[in-house]
């Protein structure tokens, strides 16, 4: 397979929220702020990458049906992981986003990788794979969190351009589901032209 | 008319044409208008002014960039959706405020879903929640009544739920607050703080004996709330009269009126059928008051309506119209 | 998916042997972020205490004691400088927050005027009521150098004595009732002794 | 009453769905149908009450005395994921035709977030068991009115004349953003 495409399909192509749709719940809950959209993203890339990796390398020890438990156990393992690193050096950015880093186990998109992607092809593709797909939806979050931030907060990554406050809804809940909306709205047309 | 082919909600009177609806209830609401001039003067011409130009710009916009429909800009309904947006918001409201209600009005919750017919929740609603929920500070500063040449430096104070909501977290016994808010007779005449149209009960519901003899709507819904709310709050009061308001006051204030008159009614989001109709009038009355009494914000009217606009597909499901036979097509 | 046979036996061992894998390196990173999360814990609390209280050179942290008010107990921090107390800081709260709990660091002088207070913790609506926290909006300030002996902890639309966020006046009253329970506690915690 | 009030608030104040953001894949993935939303809401209720249970036993007695907190989330999900199994094999036997309509979503379970979300969150909250059950039964209820709401409408939104580019997933955020617009009107009931 052509490692380029394998690695940039994840941007647009498959995106994992604009196209597939999966993931919405962090997606939804941490981007009150491009900083924190972006953060998300990568905590989960790194999470995507780990698991990605070793469950391509322990595709042909484990057995067929005990998959998913092998692979929710390794996937709940790198997220620990990332939650007692971030404890330890990030605190601030851990209380932010708080219980969607626990939460990365259950995202759709890093055990529909491994079931779809990891347990089928080498640890190069899979790594890339995870790499590709990681990066994709920490832009889509980081896209998002930079939306709802202009609109709801005023600011740009953290820089206000107005005084005062913003339209507030967008960094509450209605907010969220809106921007989101209109957004993949906006991606499954960009996608037909592209494709066109 | 096309209008109704597409849409689940066969009406009554969906054999009259779209302009004649909405230009009727548009006359409904003249009185109060013509009230809400006569207390927030320059204001609310300039509000109102915007929030209609803007709607039906938006709508004739939206239609002939973006969905390329057949226009409808001048069949009412945008005039009409401008013309509550203005009356539910506060009458100094900066004016690019008003146009992105407008713009969320049409935008988002009328024409995302592709225009008159299909929208879930009622457009002007929709709008004046999203800037509640945004301009949280301008959206609470009301205008006090009688400033004929001020607009947006008039001088605000807080509504009577405002001050009734307020005085009741700091623990003042009803009857202390009451002997502080205008009479009934000044509620019933509109001499209070509030949003620019919602003020005057009589003229209101003038527009209700006009929208009744003209067959606009049918007295099922207003009827319900109105009735839903006069025995929640009559009990909670009976209850503890000294933590809950009377009943009288809640049918007065804010913007209970315009709702169960005006907004609740709205063909599109409103059930079709009578049994329907008395469920959702009743779930909007009780939800007003639950808000209003037990919530942190002093009005529910709004946040009431939108709920139950958005339970009306499955009341529709559950309780299907039997006068009125089934889906038209044609 | 590889065609791995699945026979009891190795999918009990492959179960066993990733678990095994996977809690002996959870295990090792724990030991190593162990002693880091403890330490931004600790200082989480002191930079807590350091910013409502003036300089002090004893370890309020670990000399922290509890003082019974009403049905709770607060946390006091005596902060000493050259062995003369110079403030207290006081962890107080409150329920009646927009959203539920709301936890204050409140430094007090010796003589009860509020020194400076920080937010802990709270879950206000952004943009609004979160304007509490020092960073976003100069509300605390008003605080400072007040007694709440003559300036009452009371918000101005119930005559009080306390500017009130803009549009955010619950907040603004839930985080008076928590700086008047720290008051309250640290006045009947002085009488007593 | 304490159990009401943490029942109203997870039901309508902090709405799992619309305010947390939590299970929001089943609601945009299996709320086509109020019939489908119904049996999906009975499901959900009984594994998120079951694992929220089971979970804060297993936190309580042998994580914390083990001093090995930080186990939480490995241990949480397996336990789910052996309970949604557990669901699959009582449900074939007892209700094959119930176990027909939700045979797909029910593996989902294990990834629907709400699950694992509220089994975390009421081990942070520093409940006891009787609250935390009612906590959870009152997210499950939660969940349900969301979806069942949002189902109604769906099918109302298949019958009506939706832009092109807006079907699918965006309209359904869009009614989601005006149904939490609603619900932002239950602030501080509690």
């Amino acid at each position: 397979m052509n490692q380029w495409k394998n690695f940039t399909k994840g941007f647009l192509k498959d995106n994992p929220i604009l196209v597939l749709l999966l993931g919405m719940c962090p997606t939804l809950g941490t981007t009150t702020s491009g900083i924190n959209g972006l953060s998300m993203g990568l905590a989960t890339t790194f999470v995507l990458l780990g698991s990605n990796v070793f469950i391509s390398l322990l595709k042909n020890f484990i057995p067929d049906k005990v998959r998913i438990p092998a692979f929710i156990v390794v996937i709940a393992s790198f997220v620990t992981v990332v939650e007692l690193v971030m404890k330890a050096y990030l605190p601030d950015l851990f209380n932010t986003l708080g219980l969607f880093i626990p939460l990365i186990v259950v995202n759709c998109i890093v055990l529909g990788r491994a079931e779809a992607f990891a347990s089928k092809n080498n640890v190069f593709s899979s790594a890339i794979d995870g790499l590709g797909m990681g990066l994709g939806f920490s832009m889509a979050l980081f896209l998002l969190g930079t939306i709802r931030e202009i609109l709801g907060s005023g600011s740009v990554l953290g820089f206000k351009f107005i005084s005062g406050d913003g339209m507030l809804v967008f960094i509450l809940a209605p907010g969220a589901f809106l921007a989101l909306g209109y957004l993949i709205m906006l991606a499954n047309q960009l996608k037909k032209k592209l494709v066109k | 008319m096309s209008i109704f082919t597409v849409s689940p909600s066969p009406h009554v009177h969906s054999e009259q044409s779209v302009p004649r609806l909405m230009y009727g209830v548009v006359i409904a609401l003249l009185p109060a208008l013509a009230v809400s001039v006569f207390y927030f003067g320059i204001g609310m011409i300039i509000i109102t002014a915007v929030s209609v130009i803007s709607c039906v710009l938006f709508e004739f916009l939206f239609q002939k960039y973006l969905l390329k429909n057949p226009s409808t800009h001048l069949d009412g309904s945008a005039a009409l959706t401008g013309l509550l947006l203005a009356f539910c918001l506060p009458a100094n409201l900066p004016w690019w405020m008003v146009v992105i209600g407008a713009l969320v009005s049409i935008g988002i919750a009328k024409m995302t879903f592709g225009g008159l017919g299909n929208n879930i929740f009622n457009p002007a609603l929709v709008g004046r929640v999203f800037l509640f929920i945004s301009f949280p500070a301008a959206m609470t500063a009301y205008p006090v009544p009688g400033q004929w040449w001020e607009y947006m430096d008039a001088t605000t104070g807080a509504t009577p739920l405002g001050i009734m909501s307020e005085s009741l977290a700091n623990n003042m016994p009803v009857s202390e607050i009451m002997t502080n808010m205008p009479s009934n007779l000044d509620l019933f005449l509109g001499k209070m703080l509030g949003s620019a149209g919602e003020v005057a009960a009589f003229a209101l519901l003038l527009g209700l004996v006009y929208l009744l003899l003209k067959k606009i709507i049918t007295w099922h819904i207003p009827v319900s709330i109105l009735v839903a709310v006069t025995l929640f709050a009559g009990a909670l009061n009976i209850g503890n009269p000294e933590k809950f308001a009377p009943p009288m006051f809640h049918l007065l204030t804010g913007g209970l009126m315009l709702g169960a008159i005006f907004m609740a009614t709205d063909y599109v989001t409103s059930p079709m059928a009578v049994k329907g109709m008395v469920i959702y009038g009743i779930g909007i009355g009780i939800l007003t008051i639950l808000i209003r009494s037990f919530g942190a914000y002093p009005e529910g009217v709004q946040f009431a309506i939108l709920l139950m606009n958005g339970f009306t597909p499955l009341i529709n499901k559950y309780v299907k119209p039997k006068r009125f036979g089934e889906v038209k097509h044609g | 998916m590889a065609k791995k046979e699945s026979t009891f036996g190795n999918m009990l061992l492959a179960l066993v042997i990733i678990s095994l894998v996977s809690s002996t390196t959870l295990g090792f990173v724990y030991e190593f972020t162990k002693e880091p999360i403890r330490l931004v814990e600790i200082n989480k609390t002191n930079a807590a205490i350091q910013a409502v209280v003036p300089i002090f050179d004893n370890q309020p942290a670990t000399e922290m004691f509890k003082v019974a008010y009403e049905k709770d107990s607060l946390k006091f921090y005596p902060a000493l400088k050259e062995g003369v107390l110079v403030g207290t800081a006081v962890e107080s709260f409150t329920q009646k927050g927009f959203s539920g709990l709301i936890k204050l660091m409140i430094g007090f002088a010796p003589d009860g005027t509020i020194i400076d207070i920080s937010v802990l913790q709270h879950q206000e609506t952004p943009g609004l009521g979160d304007k509490i926290e020092n960073s976003k909006s100069g509300f605390s300030a008003q605080f400072q150098g007040k007694n709440p002996e003559s300036f009452k902890l009371i918000v101005k639309k119930d005559r009080g004595d306390v500017d009130a966020i803009t549009a955010s006046t619950i907040s603004s009253r839930a985080y008076c009732d928590a700086v008047q329970r720290a008051y309250n506690a640290y006045m009947s915690s002085r009488k007593s002794e | 009453m304490e159990y009401i009030l943490i029942i109203i608030s997870a039901v309508f104040i902090s709405n799992i769905v619309l305010a947390q953001f939590l299970g929001i894949c089943p609601f945009i993935g299996v709320s086509n149908k109020v019939e489908t939303s119904i049996g999906m809401t009975g499901a959900v209720t009984f594994v998120i009450v079951l694992a929220t249970v089971i979970t804060y036993m297993v936190y309580t007695f042998v994580l914390v005395p083990l001093g090995i907190e930080f186990a939480r989330t490995i241990t949480f999900i397996l336990i789910i994921a052996a309970l949604v199994q557990l669901v699959e094999i009582i449900l074939k036997k007892v209700s094959p035709s119930m176990y027909q309509a939700l045979g797909i979503f029910l593996p989902l379970i294990t990834t629907n977030c709400a699950v694992l979300g509220v089994a975390v969150l009421a081990v942070q909250k520093d409940m006891n068991l009787v609250q935390s059950t009612v906590f959870a039964f009152g997210n499950a209820l939660g969940f349900g009115l969301a979806l069942i709401t949002f189902a109604g409408i769906r099918e109302q939104l298949d019958l009506l004349n939706i832009p092109k580019p807006m079907r699918g997933a965006p309209i359904a955020l869009i009614v989601a953003g005006m149904l939490a617009l609603a619900f932002m009107g239950f602030a501080g009931i509690v």
